[in-house]
């Protein structure tokens, strides 16, 4: 290993020459800053290597020729090697991008960056507590010096706060150095630490001056108020620097000093920790200025990662390789994503301090698409999403607390989270899709034809630092995946596909669809023996459902970029949900899928809000599942079942399903995301995606169901829930002008009805609940496909704006209209064979006043079904849609299939009902049997094939009749009415379309006054009121931000005294 | 009021950690075993009389090439945010207030006999009291002097620069040249250790005392500079 | 434990310091003007130094450095500790960097057309 | 115990100079204050066998400090005679905030 | 003996053409008697045969397009179903007809496809008033199943089967054991809901639009007005035929179920005719209400 003492000549020599090399140009002398930093890198590799693969040990460095204790040591072991790479990563990163300014600036911007990175590597390097003063102070100094570099007057404020702050913690550093030294005698860490006059009495308070000192270099709540200024305020490249290597090299001299702390030590660090994450996280929830949001999301994530370091020795969560793995994890996650989003938050002029009138750029227009990937990578990171270390690091995390049933710390870990996903997210959704929409402001769905194309801001040179840090947040996640063994290809599958089809973007869209279904298929044939007879089932509808919208995206031509990779990976990742085998792994995949399917609704037109509330939903959502899961041992490990162990853990695991599956209540998500998405995704996330929630609640229920505390009441609870579901939904549809909305509301419905019969747990309700769910599938494509169809060829979505369709699109129109009979039920297709199976297992189960209301429902749903059927091929048509064509044939290709299918599964229900009754007949007593064609219950009787061969009898009977008698009539135009005794003279009037339900309305509306989205509403604003409460700390005095680090520190030493 | 009280509670409590803490610390009665180390091996492995610049430039003298650092940066720091271009036009401070001539015959006198105090000082670090930075001060003095007796005149800043530059790059190579014939980077003994006590003792201290002393004379120099606003 | 006893026990150089620490962290927090601000950082400096070398304090103890007439077999037990000096060199010059870089900030701020108040330069906050 | 005596009046008298720098309206007596702390602090550096640091002290903390001061003074043109205890009105410095 | 598949077929022509006529009569002689009560001399009794027949010959004037001519097929081909779905007369062969295919949870579904399929019809046609009684008709729709849904759960919990053949058997013995005797109230909340079915008084506002003489009926000339005047006698007595199987008794033969039904569609008719028409929505509110009530108490009486 290269001594290391070199690279500080190096970096000292270069510095020190810098003066003279610029005399021979600036470009000169940048290059030498370059290289530098470039050299730190390269020996902090070599480093890795050494330690890693080629099994050397952590090696110590003497100084002047001796050795500790009378000389300074330095160490160079695994963090610390790491640590340096984070560094001169960064550095390099950050100096690239700053390019511009440090050849305008006046040389010593460029020394003290050199000066910067330096002391910052001493701090990680050193292994002498003075020498670390001695290096803290050469990093804060520089910063100082950087943060003021280029003359910006916010930086100048800032700085001035900065320097009051750090000027506090050096004193208290002093302070505390100097007496460890009485107190064990020795300024070398190690040798510190072995001395036993540090723990207890007076030692204990000098280490906590060293603590505090270090404490509030890392910026904890609420003494951050300085740091928050700076990185709002400087260079982005200064503020990528200070979030991530400056974080960095603090972070590793609170974990050097940790052997010194004791126990009362580590509760500080922890709480504080702690508290700096859920309060960095409220305050940034009201932040609009994107560079003092990010400044707020790295003080919380460097406050979580302290308290990570400090729990795991308070409550022995997992050792070395825990800490290594969660804390260096989430470090290294927030030290990448932090320097791109800082870097790339200047290249797209969000950079607001930034000179010259730049600030406005961002209002134009959306990134570009490279732009974008890379700002969603980054961002996808930051949440904590997979594949990128947070993830890994976060489920680690939330495992071992739970194994020590920490559960208010986990809420706490996992509530703050959720705030910062919210406000990370909605940033990422401005700048990709960029202030003005595409759409004009008025109508809503409509596409007005003067209405200005958002700009593309193209990043060009500026992308490059975040696209490199997005690319090794990438790799470090793969292979932090890989550590934890999720090693299946078939759970990396969609990411690998999104990434192939990415790279051919703009490749013409019909091969991209090939190449998904391909995709798809490949991915069904290789997961083919994993899957059991459940999740053949559910493979059928999510991977060739996923397969069919993919085909189906054919209909709009062109690239139609982004949509093909997206669509398929999570259509792969709706698979590998089904094929994962490990708790880890089935989280991987659900996450994957939360953010595929994200990505997928952002891409739609007016989607920001919808895809916002989508994703904080969705990981709402997922989080409680994950408590659910890891509070489980050995849930979703094959063929679990039932054990002691699991109680109220299961009601997180539903309660997480519940969100996801927009339960009422917490399905203020679902209209937005169904109705907001690109046509063909919207059906592809109600008629595919929402059966994976059924799928887990399916294997919840089988496994745990049994053991769930108060078993009936729950079960009876969650059964009210899926109704109130369906009622509600189909309350809400049928107000829609919308016609999307509309389908949203009734899926939202229909999942209410499989909830429902999941409750009812026995074998008539899980056949129910899986042929509710295959059926619902069925139907709801038809039904979006033919929708999206008709939106294509009408350019809107609002219903009265359509009418008299049916002459043009008579197959969407048949194809509607068999969806819909299915749909509300109506013999003889299978719709009804769903509330024949409902009813009877509900009356079977003696749930009677849930069979009316669930009855009342289903006549609800009637009213929607006809106004969506008739406003749009019935009536009168527009005269503006005199030219419309039938859709194209890759939206009616899928809807033949699926009719024909529709009609055999109706006259044959042993097609779809034997193997569900095989499935579910391995968990349950039978109910209902077959006897023949006909399905007996012990109340009644179906018998699908007998009442079809009925109905086609009489309906052909009855037919004939018609023709028989049909006296050569007179075909007219579909204006051709009498209307009060004359001829409609504007057509429009007589269409009766909008408001279609207007006694209803009158008589019921009062339902449907959406508490839910008041109640969310109002827990925003309550998160909002919180976090504006504490952001009120921080009031701009630099005297203030002085008082509030003393405070803290007071605070601190209080309630240590306290422990 | 407010936050009156709140700093008062701010001292109050600050003063609660850090009384008892200095009043348990004592008054040590011995010097412990790293003090003790020092003092008996100082002078007898590196030939310094004075053991603290023995710590200060060798067994420390990582400390000490960081502090350089520190300076370097903090002269780098305010060079470049007080430029002239910065400060705005009228920024050079004292024109126009003339020195009185006594002032000047003074500095042309005071110069050369200061410069050379300054020598002598870190040229004896390892023998006297004081030393490189000592020393520097005394320089940066003389060229204070310089800077109030003639307003008008601008410090030669090429000189400066360069003296800065060579004496830290001179420095690192004293450094260097330890790690290559010594037993490590700054280890002084490349150079005989000698006879405790004589000028020429010490191995190499006193040069990275003297370059250490230059170097911190122009970097103060450069700092006093740039606050009168002179920097371009 | 009588008052002499307890007296004997302070280390005056250690109360002077603290106390030094105190009163300049005071005005730092108390007085808003930028240049009030580094005077008082720079009365707190002092106070650390001072803190720091009384922990090498030694009563009757002489100066680390050997002259003609001690012999260095002696030196352990009639100097004082020599590390906190050595440290507080290299404080007192780290201090000065810091005062010398605030005094420019204070200077830039002043001259881009603020007030002397660190009041004035609010404008982030929330 | 000489000495401690000694140390003692000169930290009494330092911490007059600390409170007399922090109140004093005047910035240049606020300034020559403070460098009179260093100076009786170097004379204490002294009194404590510590003369390397006491040099220091007295040519560093107290002189050049001093210099660094009235120059950055002179350069902002801040009148000696203006208050500095001056406060800016604005809501944020009464409340403090920091409720 | 279990008739072969040709036989069934031949008997549920049997049983349909019964249906029909009695259906037809029925009509005729209540308009008959409405008419005797307000003090008209009223139509014929057979004036419902020479309408259809009337209807049949005359030429089509108009035609919409393809749903506009599959409304009145959907719409009589609901209203055989439904009948076809139900066992008419108990322990008869003859009019057991094609009630082996479902429960009566089939029945009460299938009444929807008949409507839907004129609705959807009607809609082809085109005219606004046929939307704005579509709309009216499926909102109170909504409301009357909730305390006709009330009073088959009540029926089926009693007997514990949804088997029509089973519910009649278990009525079986005189009329201690009718529903009508053992639990009144899922008799009055059925009756209620059956005015909203029917569109009678006071919930007739369903078909005002048809009032106005230029809706549907208008836009629904010659084979398929005809086709829809069979419906209207067929479907009514199907649903005649469900309720008395639901709360009287059933029949065991056919005469008794002339009487039967006759009394039940009488009552419901006059019933009705006390009150004056409701709005859409007062009636959503009035069937949401007492009769929900009642049907949620006959449910407990069951229960009990």
């Amino acid at each position: 290993m290269v001594n290391p003492l070199y690279l500080f000549a190096a970096s000292l020599a270069a510095a020190f020459l810098l003066p003279l090399v610029d005399k021979l140009g600036r470009r000169v002398s940048l290059a030498l800053v370059y290289a530098t930093i470039a050299a730190w890198g390269a020996v902090a590799l070599s480093y890795l290597w050494a330690l890693l693969y080629a099994g050397v040990g952590a090696r110590a460095f003497g100084t002047a020729g001796f050795v500790a204790p009378l000389a300074i040591m330095l160490r160079v072991g695994p963090e610390e090697a790491a640590g340096l790479l984070a560094i001169s990563g960064v550095g390099l990163l950050a100096a690239g991008a700053m390019r511009r300014p440090l050849a305008e600036a006046p040389i010593g911007g460029a020394m003290t960056l050199i000066t910067a990175l330096m002391g910052m590597s001493g701090i990680v390097l050193t292994r002498d507590l003075f020498n670390l003063f001695v290096f803290l102070e050469i990093a804060s100094i520089s910063t100082y010096g950087l943060i003021a570099f280029d003359d910006r007057r916010g930086a100048l404020r800032a700085g001035f706060k900065y320097m009051i702050a750090g000027g506090i913690a050096s004193a208290l550093y002093l302070i505390g150095v100097i007496y460890v030294y009485r107190f064990s005698g020795h300024l070398n860490l190690d040798m510190a630490a072995a001395a036993p006059g540090l723990f207890g009495g007076a030692g204990t308070i000098a280490v906590f001056f060293l603590l505090a000192a270090l404490l509030v270099e890392l910026k904890p709540f609420p003494a951050n108020g300085w740091a928050i200024d700076a990185y709002q305020t400087a260079d982005p490249g200064v503020s990528a620097i200070l979030s991530g290597a400056s974080a960095t090299a603090l972070l590793l001299a609170l974990w050097k000093v940790m052997p010194l702390l004791g126990e009362a030590h580590l509760a500080a660090v922890a709480g504080s920790g702690l508290a700096t994450f859920a309060a960095g996280n409220l305050a940034g929830a009201r932040q609009g200025r994107a560079r003092r949001m990010l400044g707020y999301s790295s003080v919380a994530q460097v406050g979580l990662v302290a308290a990570v370091a400090a729990l795991d020795r308070l409550l022995g969560l997992g050792g070395l390789r825990f800490t290594y793995l969660v804390a260096g994890g989430l470090l290294l996650n927030h030290l990448l994503a932090k320097t791109g989003l800082f870097l790339l938050s200047s290249a797209i002029g969000d950079d607001e301090a930034a000179r010259g009138g730049a600030a406005g750029k961002r209002g134009e227009g959306a990134l570009s698409p490279f732009g974008a990937v890379v700002a969603g990578v980054l961002a996808a990171a930051l949440v904590g999403l997979p594949p990128f270390p947070g993830f890994w690091a976060k489920w680690t995390l939330i495992q071992a607390l739970a194994g020590r049933e920490s559960w208010w710390l986990i809420a706490l870990i996992l509530g703050a989270s959720l705030v910062e996903a919210f406000y990370v997210l909605r940033w990422l959704i401005a700048i990709v899709k960029g202030e003005a929409g595409a759409l004009a402001k008025g109508e809503r769905g409509t596409i007005e034809p003067g209405a200005p194309i958002p700009a593309r801001i193209r990043l060009g040179a500026g992308a490059l630092a975040p696209a490199l840090a997005a690319a090794a947040l990438v790799v470090s996640g793969v292979m932090l995946g890989w550590n934890l063994s999720v090693s299946d290809p078939l759970l990396w599958a969609p990411f690998a596909a999104a990434a192939i089809l990415f790279a051919i973007d703009r490749a013409p869209g019909w091969l991209k669809s090939l190449l998904s279904i391909a995709a798809a298929a490949a991915f069904g044939w290789l997961a083919y023996d994993r899957l059991d007879g459940l999740r053949q089932l559910f493979a059928i509808m999510l991977l060739g459902g996923g397969a069919m919208y993919s085909f189906a995206a054919m209909y709009k031509g062109g690239a139609r970029r982004g949509l093909h990779p997206l669509l398929s990976a999570a259509t792969l990742a709706l698979g590998s949900v089904l094929v994962a085998e490990t708790p880890l792994g089935f989280f991987f995949a659900w996450e994957t899928m939360t953010l595929a399917s994200f990505l997928l609704v952002l891409r739609g037109r007016e989607s920001r809000a919808a895809a916002l509330s989508y994703i904080v939903f969705g990981l709402g959502g997922a989080f409680l599942l994950m408590v659910g899961l890891v509070a489980i041992p050995g849930a979703w490990s094959s063929g679990s079942t039932g054990s002691a162990g699991a109680g109220w853990p299961v009601f997180l695991i539903l309660a997480g399903l519940l969100v996801k599956l927009g339960a009422l209540g917490a399905h203020v998500w679902l209209p937005g995301a169904y109705a907001e998405s690109d046509d063909e995704a919207s059906g592809f996330l109600s008629s595919s995606l929402s059966k994976a929630g059924v799928f887990v609640m399916v294997v919840a229920l089988a496994a745990f169901g049994r053991v769930l505390p108060f078993q009936a009441t729950s079960m009876r609870i969650l059964g009210w829930i899926g109704l109130a579901t369906a009622l509600f939904g189909a309350l809400y549809a049928i107000y829609q002008e919308d016609i999307k909305k509309t389908l949203a509301w009734s899926s939202m419905g229909q999942i209410g009805y499989v909830i429902l019969a999941l409750a009812i747990y026995d074998q008539a309700g899980w056949t129910t609940a899986l042929y509710l769910a295959l059926n619902h599938f069925l139907y709801k494509s038809m039904l979006f496909l033919a929708i999206a169809g008709v939106i294509q060829r009408v350019g809107t979505r609002n219903m009265y704006e359509m009418g008299g369709l049916i002459k043009k699109m008579p197959f969407s129109f048949l194809s509607v209209l068999m969806a819909i009979i299915a749909l509300s039920g109506v013999p003889p297709l299978s719709g009804f064979g769903g509330k024949w199976l409902l009813y009877s297992s509900l009356l079977e189960k003696g749930w009677y006043i849930e069979a009316a209301v669930a009855f009342f429902a289903s006549a609800v749903a009637f009213l929607y079904l006809f106004r969506l059927i008739h406003t749009i091929f019935l009536g009168q048509p527009k005269p503006s849609q005199a030219m419309v064509r039938e859709a194209p044939l890759a939206l009616t290709i899928p809807q033949g299939l699926l009719m024909v299918v529709l009609f055999a599964v109706s006259a044959f229900p042993r097609l779809m009902l034997d193997p569900i009754m095989r499935v579910v007949g391995e968990a349950f007593d039978p109910v209902l049997r077959f006897e023949g064609s006909a399905l007996v219950s012990p109340l009644g009787y179906w018998d699908g094939t007998l009442s079809m061969i009925v109905t086609i009898a009489v309906f052909a009977l009855c037919f004939l009749w018609m023709i028989a008698n049909l006296h050569n009539p007179q075909t007219v135009k579909q204006f051709n009415i009498v209307y009060a005794a004359e001829r409609p003279f504007r057509p429009e009037t007589t269409h009766y379309a909008w408001n279609f339900y207007a006694p209803y309305e009158k008589a019921l509306g009062f339902l449907t006054r959406h508490r839910g989205e008041r109640f969310w509403a109002a827990v925003g604003t309550g998160v909002d009121a919180v976090g504006g409460a504490i952001r009120r700390v921080y009031t701009g005095n630099g005297q203030t931000y002085a008082l509030h680090v003393v405070l803290y520190v007071v605070a601190l030493y209080l309630l240590m005294g306290a422990l | 009021m407010m936050r009156k009280v709140l700093v008062t509670l701010a001292i109050l409590g600050f003063a609660l950690a850090l009384l008892p803490l200095a009043y348990r610390a004592g008054v040590q009665d011995r010097p412990g075993a790293l003090a003790a180390g020092y003092l008996d091996d100082a002078p007898r492995e590196l030939g310094a009389a004075n053991v603290v610049t023995a710590i200060v430039v060798s067994y420390r003298g990582f400390d000490t090439l960081g502090e350089v650092a520190v300076l370097f940066a903090a002269t780098a720091g305010v060079g470049a945010m007080l430029t002239k271009k910065r400060l705005g036009p009228d920024a050079a401070s004292g024109r126009g207030t003339p020195a009185t001539e006594v002032l000047r015959t003074a500095t042309g006198l005071l110069t050369g006999l200061l410069v050379m105090f300054g020598v002598y000082i870190f040229t004896h670090g390892h023998l006297t009291p004081g030393g490189g930075f000592q020393g520097g001060v005394v320089i940066a003095t003389a060229i204070l002097l310089n800077l109030m007796s003639r307003p008008e005149s601008r410090l030669s800043h090429g000189l400066m620069t360069g003296i800065e530059s060579l004496s830290g790059a001179a420095y690192v190579a004293l450094g260097l040249l330890g790690a290559i014939f010594a037993l490590g980077f700054l280890d002084p003994r490349i150079l005989p250790i000698g006879r405790v006590g004589s000028l020429l003792s010490a191995g190499s201290v006193p040069l990275i005392y003297s370059v250490i002393g230059l170097k911190v004379g122009a970097e103060l120099s450069g700092i006093l500079e740039a606050l009168k606003g002179d920097r371009e | 434990m009588n008052a002499l006893e307890v007296l004997a026990k302070i280390n005056p150089v250690a109360a002077s310091g603290a106390v030094l620490v105190l009163v300049g962290l005071w005005g730092v927090m108390a007085k808003p003007n930028l240049f009030k601000i580094a005077v008082a950082f720079s009365v707190m400096e002092t106070g650390v130094n001072l803190v720091i070398l009384s922990v090498g304090y030694i009563r009757g103890r002489t100066a680390p450095i050997l002259d003609s007439a001690a012999d260095a077999a002696s030196a352990s037990a009639r100097m004082t500790d020599p590390v906190p000096q050595a440290l507080v060199l290299t404080a007192i010059v780290i201090g000065l960097a810091v005062t010398a870089l605030m005094l420019s900030y204070a200077v830039r701020l002043k001259a881009g057309g603020g007030g002397s108040s660190i009041e004035s330069y609010g404008e982030e906050k929330w | 115990m000489a000495t401690d005596i000694a140390i003692l009046a000169a930290g009494i008298l330092m911490i007059a100079a600390g409170v007399g720098a922090v109140l004093a309206k005047s910035l240049l007596v606020s300034i020559i204050l403070s460098g009179g702390v260093s100076l009786v602090a170097s004379a204490v550096f002294l009194l404590m066998g510590a003369p390397d640091v006491a040099m220091a002290e007295a040519a560093i903390g107290s002189g050049l400090t001093m210099v660094v001061f009235l120059y950055a003074l002179a350069r902002s043109k801040q009148a000696d005679a203006e208050d500095s205890d001056e406060r800016v009105e604005s809501p944020a410095s009464e409340t403090g905030g920091a409720v | 003996m279990e008739p072969t598949l040709l036989g069934r077929i031949g008997y549920a022509f049997v049983s349909l053409f019964v249906i029909t006529n009695y259906g037809l009569l029925l009509i005729g002689s209540m308009a008959r008697i409405s008419a005797k009560v307000q003090g008209r001399v009223g139509q014929p009794v057979w004036q419902p045969y020479i309408d259809i027949i009337k209807s049949s010959a005359k030429r089509n004037a108009i035609g919409h397009g393809v749903m506009f001519y599959l409304g009145p097929v959907f719409r009589l081909a609901g209203g055989i179903g439904t009948y076809m779905f139900i066992p008419a007369v108990f322990g008869s062969v003859v009019f057991r007809n094609f009630s082996d295919s479902g429960d009566l949870l089939l029945v009460m579904y299938f009444i929807f496809f008949g409507q839907l399929g004129m609705a959807l019809g009607a809609g082809e046609g085109g005219h606004p008033y046929s939307a704005i009684g579509v709309s009216r008709g499926l909102a109170q729709m909504t409301a009357f199943e909730v305390p006709f849904a009330l009073s088959v759960i009540a029926v089926a919990v009693q007997y514990g089967t949804l088997d029509i053949n089973a519910i009649v058997a278990a009525q079986q013995g005189g009329f201690a054991r009718w529903t009508l005797a053992t639990n009144p109230l899922a008799v009055v909340a059925a009756i209620i809901a059956f005015l909203g079915m029917s569109g009678h008084n006071p919930f007739s506002v369903v078909i005002a639009p048809q009032e106005i003489p230029i809706g549907p009926p208008t836009e629904y000339q010659s084979n398929l007005l005809g086709m829809l005047q069979t419906n209207r006698a067929i479907f009514n007595g199907a649903k005649l035929v469900l309720y008395m199987n639901l709360f009287f008794g059933g029949a065991t033969n056919i005469v008794a179920m002339v009487i039967k039904t006759f009394l039940i569609y009488f009552v419901n008719v006059f019933v009705g005719q006390a009150f004056p028409r409701f709005r859409t929505d007062q009636s959503i509110r009035f069937f949401l209400g007492v009769p929900t009530l009642i049907g949620i108490a006959s449910v407990i009486i069951a229960v009990i």
